[in-house]
């Protein structure tokens, strides 16, 4: 283990971890709760990112991935009143059939025409749930019977161990085995292929990981809020949100995907005074971020070091 | 007040928030001497970009400054704490979790947005805060509360539901273009969305009942900005009127509609008619338009109407939207729910509000029992809340139903042919 | 009758989509950018020329030509302060260029949606016609304003075409989409042609923004809207095809249409993102792209 | 060199639309042995690495590795079964260190196996060691030189233990030094009883390595044998050479007393790591035609970008006593330096006149008209071709066009990127002969680079030698025939 982490960042992550989870005891229920929204958003960023930073696919629509997942659990539950683990699995196994439906076009297209596939993915989603608002509420969403919890520590810590295990594991993934070779075949395919690596397969694994971990946190977040709709979890804002999240973080980093998106979050809510104006001022700091720190707040430090 | 006015007003208020945002970031603690007795808060949450949000912050500042002049609330003031939504769902809970937990607010009005309304009710649960929103339509709000009274007991919804609204536009369409037009057929059209799915069902349950036969029913995709097929679609069929069902879309199937000289006139729901700005965003083309709505300037539906309506347009330079006017009532309701509980405690201020009977500037609220279909909406009905029907004409809002707070006669544009 | 209704309707939506497009395609095929500050660009020059026309004495006319102008200035910031930096630094690796630049044009089209909302509000708004009244055509009730537009889209789209195919600037330009370093090594300057091309491109949004809202309407909330529809009508003719861009906007309009006179308006748009899906993916250089 | 063959390949064709790569191409390589691929750009060597290694699907032939058919595989089963591959041009993971660039080449193709297996660390420290990298381990392959990147690449591809590796370009970007390195690397392969394949287009570097060679010219095979039979090889002396040197005639003498037009002082250029010239010193006179000659790879094109301000360098450019450092590419074209280059970089999509029109854009009217009469009569294939889409001529035609192109813009010096690129001799003939004329009928001065040195030397006045990034040598044409001519392919 230490050898995928390297010593500093297994400290870190303890320190991290040991600290976040003491929160609950000093925080208002307020900052509890944009702390949890924040780290369902570290999720999405992290699934991003493993697409885009390691297999090198850049993916416009994640909202269809989590609307898929959110959807799905939300349906389920609604219409059904399954569990919430039934629903939450039931999300995660639609996200995964929408990530492997993703990865097709993904297979034999590049740059701006994936891009653009994935966009109109989300469109649709997002008219498919008009149309069908007999089931799915329509453009005003659903309510879903079942929570998570309604005490916010609990759901705090529920947020907080479940962005701590996608962390470790996409993280982990990310310094794998897998990692390496997505890497690879992200950088250049043909000669991933040429040292033995069926860039194919690597890649539909890497699709299938990032829409589970998508579509579970999708699951989870509507949980939390008590409803599902288009707004919370497929407008196409909440996937640039995702994507600015993780870029404004240092991409290629999975963690660093996670801190940009939970800074976002905090940031908007933190300039909330301003109001109706908190939105450009967000944007703007993301456009100076990314044009002045391309690599991103956190890129440097997370890059793995030169150990001599 | 003049557009340009206002906009450069925008501007510097603009800056001016920055500015208090950066002082508010810096000055960590909170602090501040108390007063003697702390002020009541109330949360509002708007959308200051919408005309129709815009209004509900401006209208909350107004009630809460009128209470206080009359003495506040358990000899404490009331003070309401603005946020802005930006019109989304998750924003709106993070804006209510703030209000609740940071800023101890005692009740919050928020939205007039149902899905945002929608996303906040699970909160007002779960954090048994009184909410009321006093804009949005959906007749879930009050369905859940109905279905789950232990739970959702603290979601009012301070409007009239679409059901209703459908209601009033059948009663009007009775009353007057049956009557006066002798109009015998209509085609229902609106907005593929959630909203219009119970209004379009009261649509074509009460449109026969009041005597007009509904030739057809369209629902378009809200995203839609070319109208033309749908109007050709509707002209063919040769209704007398076309019963609208809009609020995502409204200036575009108007000016299209002006544009093209459909000779059949619109009357119905038309959320984007209206506020006070439709006619300079249709640049006109408003002329003949039929909506509902909650209030409209210079009709006294009650004593207190006129006098807000002036006092709203001299603070700010434009008369309220709809929700402006029930978000004024609301705050008093709150407060005077408050007075009659003698305390904030949530429970206690749900109880007082269920016994609340309100003259405002919309009618007399009182909102529905636990037994009733829609526990927690406000009443519609005469003596109670009706809403009202307007027409834009020559720039001005012409109410012309319920009769008796008519100050006018409908009027159509001579391209528009009545049967009559 | 349904078909000519449809014929007529859908030529007025399809040759506005094909104005708004357009630009987009140039400077995609001229410098390699996709814009995706695209709709915020018309929305500026809508809202300006709405403003100006309708609360300074300078009237209609005046306010086109001050939207038009507005988007002129939109499309040059984006370009100074967006796309050039991102284009120059040296910081971002150059296989990542494209990346940085769809994502700071988003960040900015999100800016310049908010900014606008701010001053504007989200109310959609619509511009007086430049001229008023219907006439018959083939027994169609069509609106004068919207021949004006077909025509206006026609006669720019056609300047257009003898701008780039007749003229000295025009080859250059020409030349510089297909094959950049060959126009350097002739002496052009490319940033003094990038510079012209975003220049027509602003004229372009500008004046496809202020028609958009003297015939459909614009409200801040359009701003995605719009540049996902001229993106998606890129991609359907070719990235880069002028002609392949004014193909796929009417194809695009006219199954809009289609679908809303026979189908149902509720699903307007979704034959055209299936077919967009359908095209990408079976021949992703589009309708009329090369390569 | 009796061990038995382990890649057998028959029949290769590869079509890309009209233009056949490998045309019937055939070959063997036995454990233990070295076979050298060699032929100039665009001669199809490449493509026949490409449908070795499965990147490509040959249109019809086989190839079989230790018997076993493999065309049609997709390539990572071909790697899988025992065939590496050293990439000319290859993307590291950067942010990995080296040990772990190597790791990366050991890994399995599993989804499930997240950790490598326990040997997995020494053996790759092994490789690395046995490719020089000993001291480098734990570095990020952005701060490693040139050579030691090829090094990693070729870490890479024995990693795996291949039974066949292929080698693209083994030597280029590499200094003398590293050059010799390497060939002991490479002998250490075929000493561990694997099957090398060289692709390089250049006789001269694989000669001490191979054991046997097969030559390539526009997707034909042209010779095979021993490195010295296919030296001495006719066709293979043609290809290269273009055939005997012949010198013709200096025109006059004065353009020694004339002063220098174009002089470089210094000038160096780095690609990353690879340094692709070395110190460069050069002059050309007002009125003179220099030619600069040496193999692809050599540096001529980096040295002419250098001059265009296409490529950044440290040194001096100066032309007619301005300095060009600092000039944009467009300004440094309009001052008179007009360089045409080695791809050609037509307009393809626009016709004939089109392209020369664009040329002509900063010329008075007046001046256009004359000017294009004058190309029309010096090419006049291009008058008769005027409105057709430059895309669709043959290549002979679309390099005079763009001479011509070049020529439309007045330069005061034009800069000639091998011209002969990719041509059938016929058509050699015919630009030789234009070129000659150019040089008769105008004052304009040339600098040629060129690998085709029958082609590059009679129109020359003085010639300058490039091989590894250096000027090795300066002369006379005819002084060139005799000191460097047979040992310069």
């Amino acid at each position: 283990m230490t050898t995928v982490f390297g010593p500093r960042l297994l400290l870190f992550i303890a320190v991290f971890v040991l600290v976040a989870s003491v929160l609950p005891l000093w925080l208002s229920a307020y900052v509890l709760g944009v702390l949890t929204t924040a780290y369902y958003f570290g999720v999405f960023s992290m699934a991003w990112d493993l697409l885009f930073g390691f297999a090198g696919e850049v993916n416009f629509g994640p909202t269809f991935l989590i609307g898929l997942g959110a959807y799905t659990a939300a349906l389920l539950d609604n219409q059904f009143h399954l569990p919430i683990p039934v629903t939450v699995l039931a999300g995660a196994l639609a996200a995964l059939v929408g990530g492997l439906l993703l990865a097709v076009p993904a297979l034999r297209l590049r740059g701006p025409y994936f891009g653009l596939v994935t966009l109109v993915a989300v469109l649709l989603l997002q008219n498919a749930i008009v149309i069908f608002a007999a089931f799915t509420g329509g453009e005003i969403g659903m309510t879903v019977p079942d929570v998570l919890s309604i005490d916010p520590k609990v759901n705090y810590w529920y947020a907080l161990a479940f962005l701590v295990i996608c962390a470790i594991l996409l993280f982990g993934l990310s310094r794998s085995a897998i990692g390496l070779i997505l890497q690879a075949s992200g950088q250049d395919a043909i000669e991933a292929q040429a040292l033995g690596f069926n860039v194919t397969k690597h890649k539909l694994a890497a699709f299938s990981v990032s829409a589970l971990f998508s579509g579970v946190a999708g699951a989870m977040l509507i949980f939390y809020m008590g409803a599902a709709s288009v707004g919370t979890v497929i407008d196409i804002g909440i996937g640039v949100q995702i994507i600015i999240g993780a870029v404004l973080g240092g991409r290629r980093t999975i963690l660093g995907a996670a801190i940009g998106a939970i800074f976002l979050v905090v940031v908007t809510e933190v300039l909330r005074p301003l109001g109706q104006l908190n939105t450009f001022v967000v944007a703007a700091v993301a456009l100076a971020v990314i044009l002045f720190f391309p690599d991103g707040l956190l890129g440097h430090v997370l890059r793995p070091r030169e150990s001599e | 007040m003049t557009n340009s006015k206002h906009v450069s007003a925008r501007l510097a208020r603009g800056m001016l928030s920055a500015g208090a945002a950066l002082a508010l970031t810096l000055s960590l603690t909170p602090g501040g001497a108390a007063p003697a007795a702390e002020p009541i808060k109330i949360g509002v949450i708007g959308e200051e970009s919408a005309v129709a949000g815009a209004s509900i912050t401006k209208a909350a500042q107004m009630a809460a400054d009128d209470v206080n002049a009359h003495g506040g609330v358990n000899g404490r003031n009331v003070e309401v704490v603005i946020y802005d939504d930006h019109s989304s769902a998750a924003d709106a809970v993070r804006a209510f979790q703030r209000a609740v937990s940071e800023d101890k607010v005692s009740a919050v009005v928020a939205s007039y947005i149902s899905e945002v309304a929608l996303a906040i009710e699970p909160w007002s649960a779960r954090l048994h805060m009184p909410f009321i929103t006093p804009g949005a339509a959906s007749t879930d709000i009050s369905k859940q509360v109905h279905d789950d009274y232990a739970r959702n007991k603290y979601t009012f919804h301070g409007w009239l539901t679409s059901a209703f609204i459908a209601q009033s536009i059948c009663d009007f369409q009775h009353d007057t273009l049956v009557k006066d037009f002798h109009v015998k057929s209509t085609v229902v059209m609106s907005e593929d969305a959630a909203w219009t799915k119970p209004l379009d069902e009261r649509f074509l349950d009460c449109l026969p009942k009041a005597g007009i036969k509904v030739l057809d029913h369209i629902r378009f995709n809200p995203d839609t900005t070319d109208f033309t097929p749908i109007f050709n679609k509707i002209e063919g069929e040769h209704p007398d009127i076309i019963t609208t069902g809009i609020s995502h879309v409204g200036v575009q199937p108007t000016v299209q509609w002006h544009d093209q000289r459909v000779p059949i006139g619109m009357a119905g729901q038309s959320s984007q008619a209206t506020t006070s700005t439709f006619w300079k965003d249709t640049n006109g083309a408003a002329e003949g338009v039929i909506t509902a709505s909650a209030a409209a300037p210079g009709v006294a539906l009650t004593p207190n109407t006129i006098a807000f309506t002036q006092a709203y347009e001299k603070r700010f330079g434009a008369s309220p939207a709809y929700d402006g006017y029930t978000t004024y009532d609301e705050i008093h309701v709150i407060a005077d729910a408050m007075k009659a509980a003698g305390s904030t405690d949530p429970d206690k201020i749900v109880d007082a509000m269920e016994k609340t009977h309100y003259t405002g500037t919309v009618g007399t609220i009182e909102f529905y029992g636990k037994n009733d279909l829609y526990t927690h909406a406000i009443k519609y009905g005469p003596g109670f809340v009706t809403g009202l029907v307007f027409q834009w004409q020559s720039g001005k809002q012409v109410t012309v139903w319920p009769r008796d707070k008519a100050n006018g006669k409908i009027a159509f544009p001579a391209s528009i042919k009545m049967p009559k | 009758m349904t078909s000519l209704q449809i014929l007529v309707d859908g030529f007025a939506i399809s040759s506005l989509y094909a104005l708004a497009a357009v630009g987009f395609t140039l400077i995609f095929g001229v410098s390699g950018v996709l814009n995706l500050a695209h709709g915020g660009i018309m929305l500026v020059a809508a809202l300006i020329g709405w403003w100006v026309a309708g609360e300074t004495p300078l009237g209609v006319y005046g306010g086109t030509v001050a939207g038009i102008v507005a988007g002129l200035l939109a499309a040059y910031i984006t370009y100074f302060l967006v796309v050039r930096p991102i284009q120059r630094s040296s910081a971002i690796a150059h296989e990542e260029k494209e990346i940085f630049v769809l994502t700071g044009t988003l960040l900015w089209g999100i800016m310049i949606q908010t900014g606008m909302a701010y001053i504007f509000s989200d109310n959609p708004v619509t511009m007086r016609p430049l001229i008023g009244g219907v006439v018959n055509v083939f027994g169609v009730r069509t609106p004068r304003n919207e021949i004006m537009i077909a025509v206006l889209c026609w006669v720019v789209i056609g300047l257009l075409w003898l701008l780039i195919n007749r003229t000295r600037v025009g080859k250059q330009m020409l030349a510089a989409s297909i094959n950049p370093r060959g126009l350097t090594l002739l002496g052009f300057e490319l940033s003094k042609i990038y510079l012209r091309v975003w220049t027509i491109y602003g004229v372009l949004a500008g004046g496809a923004g202020v028609l958009l809202a003297s015939f459909l309407g614009v409200g801040t909330a359009n701003a995605g809207q719009l540049t996902a529809s001229a993106f998606s009508i890129v991609v359907l003719g070719g990235l880069g095809s002028v002609s392949g861009s004014l193909v796929a906007a009417y194809v695009v309009g006219y199954l809009e249409t289609v679908t809303a006179y026979l189908i149902s308006p509720t699903l307007r748009p979704i034959p055209a993102l299936l077919l967009l899906v359908l095209v990408v993916y079976v021949r992703p250089q589009g309708l009329l792209g090369r390569r | 060199m009796s061990e038995r063959v382990r890649l057998e390949a028959r029949g290769l064709v590869k079509r890309f639309g009209g233009l056949v790569a490998a045309n019937d191409i055939g070959f063997d390589i036995r454990a233990g042995e070295i076979l050298g691929l060699i032929g100039p750009n665009g001669s199809g060597k490449s493509t026949v690495m490409k449908l070795v290694m499965g990147i490509e699907r040959p249109d019809a032939g086989s190839v079989k590795l230790d018997g076993v058919e493999t065309a049609g595989w997709p390539s990572y089963r071909i790697a899988r079964a025992g065939v590496g591959i050293v990439f000319q041009h290859s993307r590291p993971l950067h942010r990995q260190t080296v040990l772990e660039n190597i790791k990366l080449a050991l890994l399995p193709d599993s989804l499930l196996r997240l950790a490598a297996a326990p040997g997995v660390d020494e053996r790759a420290r092994e490789i690395a060691h046995a490719v020089g990298l000993g001291d480098v381990l734990h570095r990020h392959p952005s701060t490693l030189p040139f050579a030691d990147l090829r090094r990693m690449e070729m870490g890479k591809a024995i990693a795996r233990d291949p039974k066949v590796v292929l080698i693209d370009e083994p030597f280029a970007g590499l200094t003398a030094g590293e050059v010799g390195a390497f060939s002991e690397l490479i002998r250490g392969l075929r000493d561990q009883g694997r099957a090398v394949l060289l692709v390089d287009h250049n006789v001269k570097s694989v000669a001490a390595l191979a054991d046997r060679v097969l030559a390539m010219y526009l997707g034909q095979r042209v010779a095979e044998g021993t490195v010295d039979e296919v030296m001495r090889d006719e066709t293979v002396r043609r290809v290269y050479l273009g055939g005997t040197i012949e010198v013709v005639e200096r025109r006059g003498a004065n353009a020694e007393v004339k002063p220098p037009l174009l002089r470089l002082e210094g000038l160096s250029v780095f690609y990353g790591k690879a340094q692709a010239l070395d110190r460069v010193d050069l002059d050309v006179r007002e009125g003179e035609f220099v030619s600069i000659v040496g193999l692809n790879g050599a540096g001529k094109t980096t040295l002419f970008n250098a001059v265009s301000g296409l490529v950044p360098y440290s040194g001096e450019v100066r032309f007619a006593d301005r300095v060009l450092s600092g000039m944009t590419p467009g300004a440094i074209a309009r001052s008179g330096v007009v360089q045409c280059p080695e791809s050609r970089e037509l307009f393809g999509e626009l016709t004939v006149r089109e392209n020369l029109d664009l040329g002509g854009q900063h010329l008075a009217a007046g001046a256009r008209t004359d000017q294009l009469a004058w190309l029309f009569e010096l090419f006049p294939i291009l008058e008769a071709r005027q409105s057709q889409v430059a895309r669709t001529l043959s290549g002979g035609e679309q390099q005079m066009l763009a001479i011509a192109r070049a020529l439309m813009m007045q330069p005061k010096l034009l800069v000639l990127d091998e011209p002969t690129l990719g041509l059938a001799p016929v058509i050699l003939e015919q630009l030789s002969k234009a070129l000659e004329r150019l040089r008769e009928s105008t004052p304009i001065t040339v600098l040629l680079g060129e690998q085709n040195v029958t082609f590059a030397l009679p129109h020359a006045d003085r010639v300058y030698l490039l091989e590894h990034a250096r000027i090795v040598w300066e002369g006379e044409p005819a002084q060139f025939a005799a000191e460097m001519g047979a040992g310069y392919l």
